[in-house]
């Protein structure tokens, strides 16, 4: 009876027995990220919005508010005409249009960033509960999420920030509330999906508490298409405030931001187009690295995909 | 017996994110007229990517046919399918090749009706008008046992149960006379009773038309009745091949063996302990580089590690690739 | 089928009802409508005539009944700005709306869906690139902005259309590009992602099987299912572009809604507003329901379905 | 041989769940998935539940162990009433009473090490910690035969047959004395499921369990069952000890199954007289009046149609619902 032979050290049976080290795995990660472009494309154009937020003061040569009469109007800087002073020229009041593209950044993070927290938070309870009570309660959630879903968005959200009045925080109310169905929505069915799911069904034969199943088994398997929904949101969320303040709706006409820029240019479309033409490049850009980045992530934290490989 | 089909070295691989996917590594056979060939393995084991690499019905990319000849003497003379050009391989598909696939749920289209979707087939390949080819689907339908025929020629398939489908399934495989109908675990989603009744209709089918089989399991107690040869797959390659009542008497490869071990059966005593074969199936990710069973065979040497055994005669008609000899408990010799 | 139609009409018309709560109570939980609604110069006596006017001082409850029975017969009340009845403003508008949008989508079907089915079926080739591109820009692009731009090269630099107004039937080309552009957009990533799940569906693995040429397979087999997707989208899609307008008919002076609910913001017209705002809704719910049943009557699981 | 003891009795169990319809979400219908089950199940047996997809075998394990709480009947497990339990008297029984799952794909959360999942139950009844909980784990690992090595690793690095086996170290971590297998082996490969089923019949061998063994593979089902019962359309059609069910099956969709089971054995094969039923189970939203089975009965009376059969012991320790078995 011939004998088992131990097999050569090079010929792994499974991909389970090669021992992989913290490092390995982060090195397989960035190769990932590598290896989609578009993704890397998004997270630095994403990173930059951010580091231009934050480091405002430090970035920007003007203070954005600072009227400078005598040198309003003045063209990009390689247009005949501009100055390297003024990178993108100045606007009909003679404010640095590089300064306030700087600032801007802030309005719309902000409206971005609190904007998806309440949308996120209060569309998560919602959803959340819906999926996991169920039943009546179920009912009366998925009722009120489809109507809001059904209605016309932009004309509603125009229609109740006329309402409302120009302010940061009503336009960070508006957008968190009336965008928080699509969170719920999106939770209540990875919700129902998870508690679906065999593992949920194990942590009840043992004896798990609702506690632990939601907090343990269900939250951290919602955590990646939240984010993933967030980034969207978040993006379409900025992309709106603009619109809002094109028409007026949003932020004080004082405040620097990227649509009350765009407002005030289309009054001399014709005789400096460029200070409406910047607010609406920082607008697309940061929109398309926010779509790039959430692709990605969609890509990314799907565990699905993960479980798919074998 | 004239061969229908002869495959040799048939090596497909998949080109995925994750790495190289060695789904074929080499595998070649036969297939006489009319005959009834059972291609038994587990997944992963290729049975079915070499059956869809033939036809060129595996996705591409990421599948690609690296190497390999298959040679069909249908109605036109021999050719090898795999050299074909698309349109002649096309006229063979379906015309001469039926297939029958796992899951009859996701195989028919949900928003023709089943009718529709037979006829298109007699249109395509017998030249026939809409009308005639409305009227020999119904007749196609009775043939595989669905009442009401001509009502049920305008159903779309949700309104059908399981079995019905693969009922549908197998009047499209037929639908053309074909010298070959190649069925893909054609019972595995259904329940034993229709099981049962859909293996009757095969055998009814073989006995009306006379074509050849290669049906595709995972399952050696569905075939036992119904094949009259059976090809055993392990890791992308072929482990042994026989006829039926010798692979099931004397199976030569410690897989077979096993598989058969591994089975409860209801013709014997209950009480036995069922064999079992340690260990798991090989990663398809890793290249070939010996015998993919060596791993977890209880009979593996030195020479099983260092090169992959190919085909050699262990009895009439029947070849293992192996290199160690159950039968006289040491290695093979030649 | 009527089953399946029947609940998707009494659908509609809770999600009405509850609209008319919503746009109710906005107004009043809010804030004071009479002084939302009047000048912000205005003296707290004229305001408190206003109210009392308006009928703004009764039990909200009684408001709400006399709200609910005007408008279930069409009555929105009159518009404060043009001190005339606000529905035949509406409607006098929609017209110019509806051939915007109409104009813009088909512009947008026509460019997207062919840039999609190519994308999908050919993954990876420099078609799908442009149409991902395409795609990526419509999601990304604010369109109001891009108005702007074009009008400023199109109209203004090389005179090829006119840049304001409904005169001529130039005058809608660029208008309904922009207002077509997020929805091309979109409809390039459904159109494709929806030929690659078709595609790789079992059924088109049956086709070929039975060795039907490709340009069969491709239309019976997958474009007919990549249809019966894409006409959900496509409703939806329209709705969403009725709400553009706003923006679009702003830029364009386009005659429409949405100029109409720019202007009247402007006018601090409340009336005019919440008019828009119930109207519109009942068109974008109109266009809903067609949409299933449209969608009702391609798709066998549903006509046939129990 | 100590004295036979009843572990658990089913009494007359159903389970309907509610179809709802309308914008309103009434009531329209049920699907009757459990409908009148009776059994009881030995310390240390094997009871093997069969029968085809939609039959209610799996919703019977379930409604045992109440992860669906029954419409009607009683579950008493050592003689404690289950369905009349609070939900914390029944977590704190439910170390007792485990399961296995038959997705060894989905019963494990993807986001969780293995330690993680075996060591969970542990933690949840706060019966170890720290060292005592690291090495228990490890213990468990090793008696199903995996390297205790694997507790950092993520499920979806593991074979099907390696993640059952974690499944199984989980249900055993709580020392449980019930365990119901729900289907454990269908979704795995033939040599995997020998395996499995092997280490299923040792671990019961070594730690006295006893098994509910829920499965659509007869010849499985008799391997490693002592009594069996067969389920159709949410009933017990038959229910008796393995040999007497095979030997002597009474009801004729026992017959006609045990007749359509493939047998690995090219010569039987060939002289075997198959039943073949016609057509194919029924909705259990309309089960057929009178036997659920008479639309398909090859031996159909008149009375079939009308009347529905008792369920009966018509021989010692053997029970049949049909209308053609006089007791003896």
């Amino acid at each position: 009876m011939a004998t088992r032979e131990p097999p050569p050290p090079q010929a792994a049976d499974s991909l389970l027995d090669v021992e992989r080290s913290f490092g390995q795995r982060l090195a397989y990660a960035g190769r990932f990220l590598w290896r989609d472009r578009s993704g890397m494309i998004g997270l630095v154009l994403f990173l930059v919005v951010v580091a231009a937020a934050l480091f405002a003061p430090q970035i920007s040569p003007y203070n954005p508010l600072a009227q400078n009469l005598r040198d309003s109007k003045i063209p990009p800087a390689w247009y005949q005409g501009g100055s390297l002073d003024y990178l993108f020229g100045t606007d009909n009041l003679g404010r640095d249009i590089f300064s306030r593209i700087i600032y801007g950044t802030r309005v719309s993070l902000t409206v971005g960033f609190f904007g998806v927290l309440i949308a996120g938070t209060l569309g998560l309870v919602l959803g959340a509960i819906a999926g996991y009570v169920g039943g009546r309660v179920d009912s009366i959630i998925v009722g009120g999420v489809n109507m809001v879903l059904s209605l016309p968005y932009l004309l509603f959200v125009v229609f109740i920030a006329s309402i409302l009045g120009r302010s940061l925080i009503n336009v960070i109310l508006i957008f968190g509330i009336t965008d928080a169905p699509i969170f719920a929505r999106v939770t209540r069915g990875e919700v129902l999906r998870i508690r679906e799911s065999g593992y949920i069904e194990s942590a009840i034969s043992v004896g798990a508490r609702s506690g632990r199943i939601i907090f343990d088994h269900i939250l951290p398997n919602l955590i990646g298409p939240l984010i993933t929904l967030a980034t969207f949101e978040m993006s379409r969320m900025i992309f709106y405030e603009a619109g809002l303040g094109f028409l007026g709706l949003s932020v004080p006409p004082t405040v620097p931001s990227w649509g009350n820029m765009l407002a005030a240019g289309r009054k001399y479309l014709t005789s400096s187009p460029w200070i409406a033409t910047f607010p609406g490049l920082a607008i697309m850009f940061t929109s398309l690295g926010m779509n790039l980045l959430g692709d990605w992530l969609r890509d990314v934290l799907d565990p699905r995909l993960r479980r798919s490989r074998k | 017996m004239a061969k229908v089909l002869e495959v040799k070295d048939l090596v497909t691989k998949f080109y995925t994110l994750d790495g190289v996917v060695h789904a074929v590594n080499g595998v070649s056979f036969d297939l006489d007229e009319g005959e009834t060939l059972a291609i038994v393995g587990e997944s992963g084991c290729g049975k079915s990517v070499t059956m869809l690499s033939l036809l060129g019905l595996i996705p591409s990319p990421p599948g690609k046919v690296e190497r390999g000849n298959a040679f069909f003497s249908g109605g036109t003379g021999r050719c090898d399918l795999l050299q074909l050009a698309a349109p002649e391989l096309r006229d063979v598909r379906g015309g001469q090749i039926g297939f029958v696939f796992q899951d009859p749920i996701s195989s028919l289209n949900p928003i023709l009706t089943v009718g529709e979707q037979i006829a298109e087939s007699l249109t395509r390949h017998l030249g026939l008008t809409r009308e005639q080819a409305h009227r020999r689907a119904i007749k196609l339908l009775e043939e595989v046992g669905i009442p009401e025929a001509a009502q049920r020629y305008d159903s779309y398939p949700h309104h059908f149960s399981g079995g019905m489908r693969q009922r549908v399934m197998i009047a499209i495989a037929i639908s053309c006379s074909p010298s070959i109908i190649i069925a893909d675990e054609p019972t595995t989603a259904l329940d034993v009773t229709v099981q049962a009744q859909i293996v009757d209709l095969f055998k009814r089918l073989r006995d009306m038309i006379g074509m050849a089989i290669i049906w595709i399991t995972h399952d050696l107690g569905v075939v036992a009745g119904l094949a009259e040869r059976v090809l055993v797959m392990y890791g992308g390659r072929v482990a042994e091949v026989a006829l039926v009542d010798d692979l099931y008497e004397r199976p030569q490869h410690p897989y077979t063996h096993g598989l058969l071990g591994a089975l409860p059966r209801i013709d014997t005593d209950g009480s036995r302990r069922l064999v079992s074969i340690d260990g798991t199936p090989p990663d398809l990710l890793i290249p070939l580089v010996r015998c993919p069973f060596a791993p977890r065979c209880a009979y593996a040497f030195e020479r099983c590690w260092e090169e992959i055994p190919q085909l050699m005669p262990a009895g009439i008609q029947h070849q293992v690739a192996c290199f160690y000899d159950i039968e006289r408990g040491g290695p093979r010799s030649g | 089928m009527q089953r399946y139609l029947f609940s998707r009409l009494a659908q509609s018309l809770l999600i009405l009802i509850g609209l008319l709560i919503i746009v109710f109570f906005m107004v009043r939980v809010t804030g004071d409508p009479a002084s939302l609604m009047m000048s912000r110069e205005a003296s707290p006596e004229s305001i408190a005539a206003f109210r009392h006017k308006m009928g703004f001082d009764r039990p909200l409850i009684v408001q709400f009944w006399d709200f609910l029975t005007h408008v279930v017969v069409g009555d929105f009340g009159n518009s404060l700005h043009f001190k005339t009845p606000a529905l035949p403003l509406l409607l006098e508008r929609l017209p110019a709306t509806v051939e915007l949008a109409t104009i813009g989508l088909i512009m947008a079907m026509l460019i997207a869906i062919p840039l999609g089915l190519i994308g999908g079926f050919n993954p990876g080739s420099s078609i799908d690139s442009i149409g991902r591109g395409l795609a990526l820009l419509g999601q990304s692009i604010p369109n109001f902005w891009l108005a702007l731009i074009l009008i400023l090269f199109f109209a203004v630099k090389l005179r090829w259309f006119p840049s304001f107004g409904r005169d001529e039937f130039k005058s809608v080309i660029l208008p309904a590009f922009v207002i077509g552009l997020p929805t091309m957009g979109q409809l390039v990533r459904m159109t494709r992602s929806a030929v690659l799940e078709i595609r790789g569906e079992d059924f088109v693995r049956t086709a070929h099987s039975k060795g039907l040429e490709p340009r069969v397979i491709y239309i019976k087999h997958v474009l007919r299912n990549v249809a019966v997707m894409l006409v959900s989208v496509i409703g939806v899609q329209y709705s969403y572009m009725l709400g553009g307008s706003i923006y679009i008919e702003a830029v364009f002076a386009w005659p429409g809604m949405g100029q109409l609910t720019e202007q009247a913001i402007g006018w601090r017209d409340f009336t005019l507003v919440q008019a828009i705002a119930v109207f519109g809704s009942v068109v974008v719910l109109a266009i809903n329901l067609l949409t299933d049943v449209a969608y009702a009557l391609i798709d066998p699981r549903i006509r046939y379905g129990d | 041989m100590a004295e036979k003891e009843t572990l658990l009795r089913v009494i007359n169990l159903r389970k309907h769940f509610p179809i709802t319809g309308g914008f309103l979400g009434r009531q329209v219908a049920a699907v009757k998935a459990v409908d009148g089950v009776s059994f009881e199940i030995e310390r240390g047996e094997t009871l093997g539940l069969v029968g085809e997809s939609g039959c209610g075998k799996s919703t019977t394990g379930r409604v045992i162990l109440q992860l669906y709480r029954p419409t009607a009947g009683q579950v008493l497990f050592e003689d404690a009433d289950l369905t009349k339990m609070s939900a914390e008297a029944l977590r704190r029984l439910r170390p007792k009473m485990q399961m296995i799952f038959q997705d060894p794909y989905a019963s494990l959360n993807p986001r969780h090490p293995v330690g993680k999942i075996v060591g969970e139950p542990l933690m949840i009844h706060g019966l170890m910690q720290g060292k005592a909980l690291q090495d228990r784990v490890a213990e468990l690992l090793e008696l199903v035969g995996l390297n205790a090595a694997y507790v950092r690793r993520f499920p979806h690095e593991f074979s099907g047959g390696q993640r059952q086996r974690i499944g199984i170290a989980r249900a055993l971590s709580l020392n449980p004395s019930f365990i119901v297998c729900d289907e454990p082996i269908s979704a795995l490969d033939v040599s995997i499921q020998a395996q499995v089923v092997n280490l299923l019949q040792d671990l019961q061998a070594q730690l006295g369990l006893t098994y509910l063994f829920i499965a659509h593979d007869l010849s499985m089902v008799r391997h490693i069952s002592r009594r069996i019962a067969v389920m159709y359309l949410g009933k017990i059609v038959e229910l008796a000890d393995r040999q007497t069910l095979f030997d002597e099956p009474l009801h004729p969709y026992t017959q006609s199954l045990i007749s359509a089971v493939p047998v690995p054995n090219p010569k039987l094969e060939r002289r075997r007289q198959r039943i073949i039923l016609e057509g194919e189970v029924p909705s259990p939203i309309n089960p057929p009046k009178g036997c659920v089975f008479h639309p398909r009965c090859p031996v159909a009376i008149d009375k079939c149609s009308r009347v529905e059969p008792q369920y009966q012991q018509v021989r010692p320790q053997h029970f049949v619902a049909c209308h053609l078995v006089e007791p003896a």
